[in-house]
């Protein structure tokens, strides 16, 4: 067994596999099926200041090796989240980040204010949903926009801060500076690329809101050089993801530069998928004598 | 990973799948079953058939990528399936029809075995649209057993007969049974299909507009109260 | 057999499959394999001023469902492409559409001035190939840079002039824009996604270039959206692709908005692959009673 | 579309893959294989290892996920090959050396065996790294016969007794051969490994740089001089 521990900035992680929001609910149902506290953390699905239904129609296709959804942020609202879902999560012995979403600026805020009165570990501020009109992706495209939102966030909240970026970005980058800059504590990316599928006998998308984002394997190599080039150009830890299936995958994004790794849409694949990356992390270090991760980070 | 027993073709794209081991399971459950390594990424559900304590068995209708590899396995192979996922139908007294549509039959052989010592009367409607398969096998469960092919299985339905209909089909077959029972003294319980992700509750690309708000299929379904989901 | 004639601008073409730059050489090789005067179009291998010997170290890396490449504009030059492969070209029963790279805007000029003198029927001005450091790239991802080569461009040549974008591009939509304004014929979509693959065992990127091109069905969804996103913000036509490998995928592409597609990727999976696609065009054109493509382009 | 008539071990890792038909080909030729419907994404290139008017034989080394997939094949399957490509080994008289190293000696068998008759002499030499296969096969052809386990084969090799030297195996053993060769009347052949896509001469991600140029390995080689792109 190596060391697995890691700092992500201020914050201690048991080892750096974190479940990505939206594909891992608040936990619970993982929970029934293995012992989730051996997780490095939890990013909770996203939140919003109200209570959401998600979108209509077909929400789930798939495509070459990858995925598109249109859930939308379907969540009980920050409310029912800290009534229902933060008793569970406290008691839970790994680091819970909570993903919040939102419309405009003042919902995040609300939403953000609320949860910093808890104790959870860090919040992932979600400025990249690429399937709602107001889900925040707006935020995720413009560096102003950007820069605006963090600006804000960190105002309001002494948490730690990681920012999801957008891999639909103008410019991420630049993005990714202006987040830096504006007192985030850490980048979290890749969200979920926007596609587009058609039904050709039907003449019509297969979602009703035309387009939806697209995770799992097929992102892999643009997600892995999007880490790369932020990690090369900031200063601040990274969470990188996008179509991570397996430790080789882990590792690779770890060398691309990611602190954390998380894993979303491999959840689906195998439910205990997170224990394997874990265990296949544990094993490459031993093999090949890394004492600490930290030895690895960025190192290509 | 469990192994093959058997997988073999009982009508025109219908396919009995039985996998060895004891499985725990209720009816109207289900499992995301995985044949294939690598892709197609997301496993599929399918509903327990049958069930014993050497054994599962599920029974699928080809219907795409999916479900066409699922055919090619063969006697020993390897597959893969998590569950039992959902809730399933509730375990009842009285009088009770199960009515059947198509490929809804799956769920519904291990439904008539398990409610036939539990209920005081059960009927069993299935309902195929070009031939009838399996309809021997849900005889030994039921009172009374109609089938039809090529017309309506619920014009042969009178719902004032029974306290519960429970029900697994295409949505229009569904539909009409819901309707049937209005403002009757009958409990309908559809089993609802939605294309799934986790199965297991969390992803919420499964969800379905409830009386209730939304609701996800795979864990507080497949199986509602007809009212709760066809209400609008 | 249906109507399949189809025309892009001016330019009639028998059927709207072309085989897409640099994955058909300059159609000598698939010449050998079948009639390639079947085809619609041929796109050729990029061209520059001057000879180019491309990329060193590995040149192809497999993904999930896709390919990296970084050949890197490896080219015989305008001159020796006029000398060599023009006469060829000219005597094919096909159109041919000859893609233009360079360095620097005078490079590009030099090329199109020179390729203008031949009777070719189009040119499609690369700006969007990410494997070399001056291979183009530079002019598709901002819009202002794209804006002032298709201006020179437009200047210099009055053949049929396709501009082909980058996915990589800030603001495709944006960028697409400007082209339109500068008098630009048509728009090509998209070429190669910058990826990013590293060995883990060799601590080290798998290209000496760092970054790749990502081609294939995984980068289907992506491209898929922005041809609809260009389809409705402009008015020229467009020749659509990525990862396209069968008629489905073409079709999709046709009723997303564009008028021709272009077939890259698949070629290697089967080199007639163009024919099936031709025919399972007809198929289904056939079988749903569309009398001329123009009514699906666009329809979804 | 081809069918499998066998597909056994013939070592650790080493697989005989025989496949149905009557193929063009010359020796040192290769074919783009492709034992799978989608993927791996691209076909992979094997060599001509034998051949004759009912069938056509190729020679594999189990690397990674290609050649992996290929082993799960049986008598019967389905397969596809696209070929021959390349140029391979020129028809020459006189002296002539076959050095093999490892899984090179695929392309060899057929190469032997076209040159016997019209060569002068033939020798044969076969170098592996833990164990030695199909040297028999190759000893109906050669000669004389020289197989080392574990040890450079080109240790027993005397370049001087011969006019021509065909070598395929690891390019350090490739590369030794031609500097043995270097200011010597011997001709070296050597048959480069590139990673290939197309396979045609199209795309470009095979090219080689040699003493003429940007050289396509799959269209322009294979086969080259030594002197030509051993020559830095
Ligand atoms: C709870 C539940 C239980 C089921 N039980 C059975 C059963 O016992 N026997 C049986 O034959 N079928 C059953 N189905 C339907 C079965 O899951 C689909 O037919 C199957 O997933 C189709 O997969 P495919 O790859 O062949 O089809 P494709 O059309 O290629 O699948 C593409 C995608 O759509 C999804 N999908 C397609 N059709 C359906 C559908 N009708 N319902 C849900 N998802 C779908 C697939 O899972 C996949 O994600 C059940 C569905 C649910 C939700
Ligand atoms: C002209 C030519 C003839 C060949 N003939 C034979 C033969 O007769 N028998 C034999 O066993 N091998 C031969 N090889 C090597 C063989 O093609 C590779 O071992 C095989 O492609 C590996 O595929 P994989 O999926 O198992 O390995 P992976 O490592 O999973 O493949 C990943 C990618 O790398 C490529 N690749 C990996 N190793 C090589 C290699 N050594 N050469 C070229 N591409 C490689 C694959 O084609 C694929 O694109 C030949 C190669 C060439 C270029
Ligand atoms: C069904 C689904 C729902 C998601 N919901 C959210 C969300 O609420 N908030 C968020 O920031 N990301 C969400 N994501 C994005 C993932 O957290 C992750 O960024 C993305 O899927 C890429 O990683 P992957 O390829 O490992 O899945 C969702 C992804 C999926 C597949
Ligand atoms: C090996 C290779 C070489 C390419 N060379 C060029 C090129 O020279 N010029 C260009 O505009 N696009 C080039 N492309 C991009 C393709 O033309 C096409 O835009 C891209 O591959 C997406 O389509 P596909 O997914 O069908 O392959 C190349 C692609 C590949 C795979
Ligand atoms: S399939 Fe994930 S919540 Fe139902
Ligand atoms: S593999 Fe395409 S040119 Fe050689």
């Amino acid at each position: 067994m190596s060391n697995l521990n890691i700092e992500f900035g201020k914050v201690k992680f048991k080892n750096p596999v974190i479940t990505a929001s939206g594909t891992f609910g608040f936990g619970r149902e993982y929970k029934e099926i293995y012992d989730i506290d051996i997780l490095g953390g939890i990013s909770t699905k996203g939140i919003t200041k109200e209570k959401r239904d998600g979108n209509t129609g077909m929400r789930i296709y798939e495509t070459s090796s990858g995925i598109m959804n249109s859930v939308g942020l379907e969540n009980p609202g920050v409310e029912g989240f800290l009534k229902d879902e933060i008793p569970f999560l406290e008691k839970l012995n790994t680091n819970i980040i909570v993903n919040i979403g939102g419309a405009c600026e003042s919902d995040y805020l609300y939403a953000i204010e609320k949860v910093s009165e808890t104790n959870i570990d860090m919040i992932e501020l979600n400025i990249s949903c690429p399937n709602v009109k107001a889900g925040g992706m707006a935020f995720g495209i413009k560096t102003k926009d950007a820069r605006q939102i963090v600006k804000s966030a960190r105002r309001v909240t002494n948490l730690p801060l990681v920012v999801k970026l957008s891999p639909n970005a103008e410019d991420i980058v630049d993005i990714a500076r202006a987040c830096e800059e504006e007192g985030a504590d850490g980048l979290s990316l890749v969200n979920t690329f926007k596609g587009l599928a058609i039904d050709i006998e039907k003449r019509k998308p297969i979602f009703e809101n035309i387009y939806a984002g697209v995770s799992g394997p097929s992102i892999k190599p643009m997600a892995l050089r999007m880490v790369n080039e932020v990690y090369k150009n900031t200063n601040i830890p990274i969470m990188g993801m996008g179509g991570i299936m397996n430790a080789t995958d882990a590792i690779e994004f770890i060398m691309a530069g990611s602190t954390c790794i998380q894993v979303g849409t491999a959840n689906f694949v195998n439910p205990r998928i997170a224990i394997d990356i874990i265990k296949g992390i544990d094993d490459f270090m031993e093999k090949e004598g890394i004492k600490s991760l930290e030895e690895i980070i960025g190192i290509i | 990973m469990a192994k093959i027993l058997e997988n073999i073709k009982v009508s025109d794209k219908i396919y009995k799948l039985v996998i060895e081991g004891k499985f725990h399971g209720e009816m109207g459950q289900f499992f995301m079953i995985r044949g294939w390594d690598d892709y197609p990424l997301l496993s599929r559900p399918l509903s327990i058939h049958d069930k014993n304590n050497e054994s599962i068995t599920f029974l699928y209708r080809v219907e795409g990528f999916g479900t066409n590899k699922l055919t090619q396995l063969r006697k020993g192979d390897n597959i893969k399936l998590e569950g039992p996922y959902g809730n399933g139908y509730p375990t009842v007294k009285g009088r009770i029809a199960i009515v059947g549509g198509g490929i809804g039959i799956a769920p519904l052989l291990y439904t008539a075995k398990n409610l036939k010592n539990t209920v005081k009367e059960l009927d069993i409607y299935l309902g195929f649209t070009e031939k009838e398969y399996l309809t021997d096998e849900f005889g030994k469960y039921g009172n009374n057993l109609y089938v039809s092919v090529g017309d309506f299985i619920t014009g042969k339905l009178e719902v004032d007969k029974y306290d519960y209909v429970f029900t697994c089909g295409p949505e229009i077959m569904m539909r009409k049974i819901v309707e049937m029972a209005k403002g009757k003294n009958v409990k309908t319980y559809v089993s609802i299909e939605k294309h799934m992700a986790c199965g297991v509750g969390a992803c919420l690309v499964c969800s379905c507009k409830t009386k209730n708000g939304m609701s996800r299929v795979c864990k507080d379904g497949p199986v509602y109260l007809g009212e709760d989901v066809f209400y609008e």
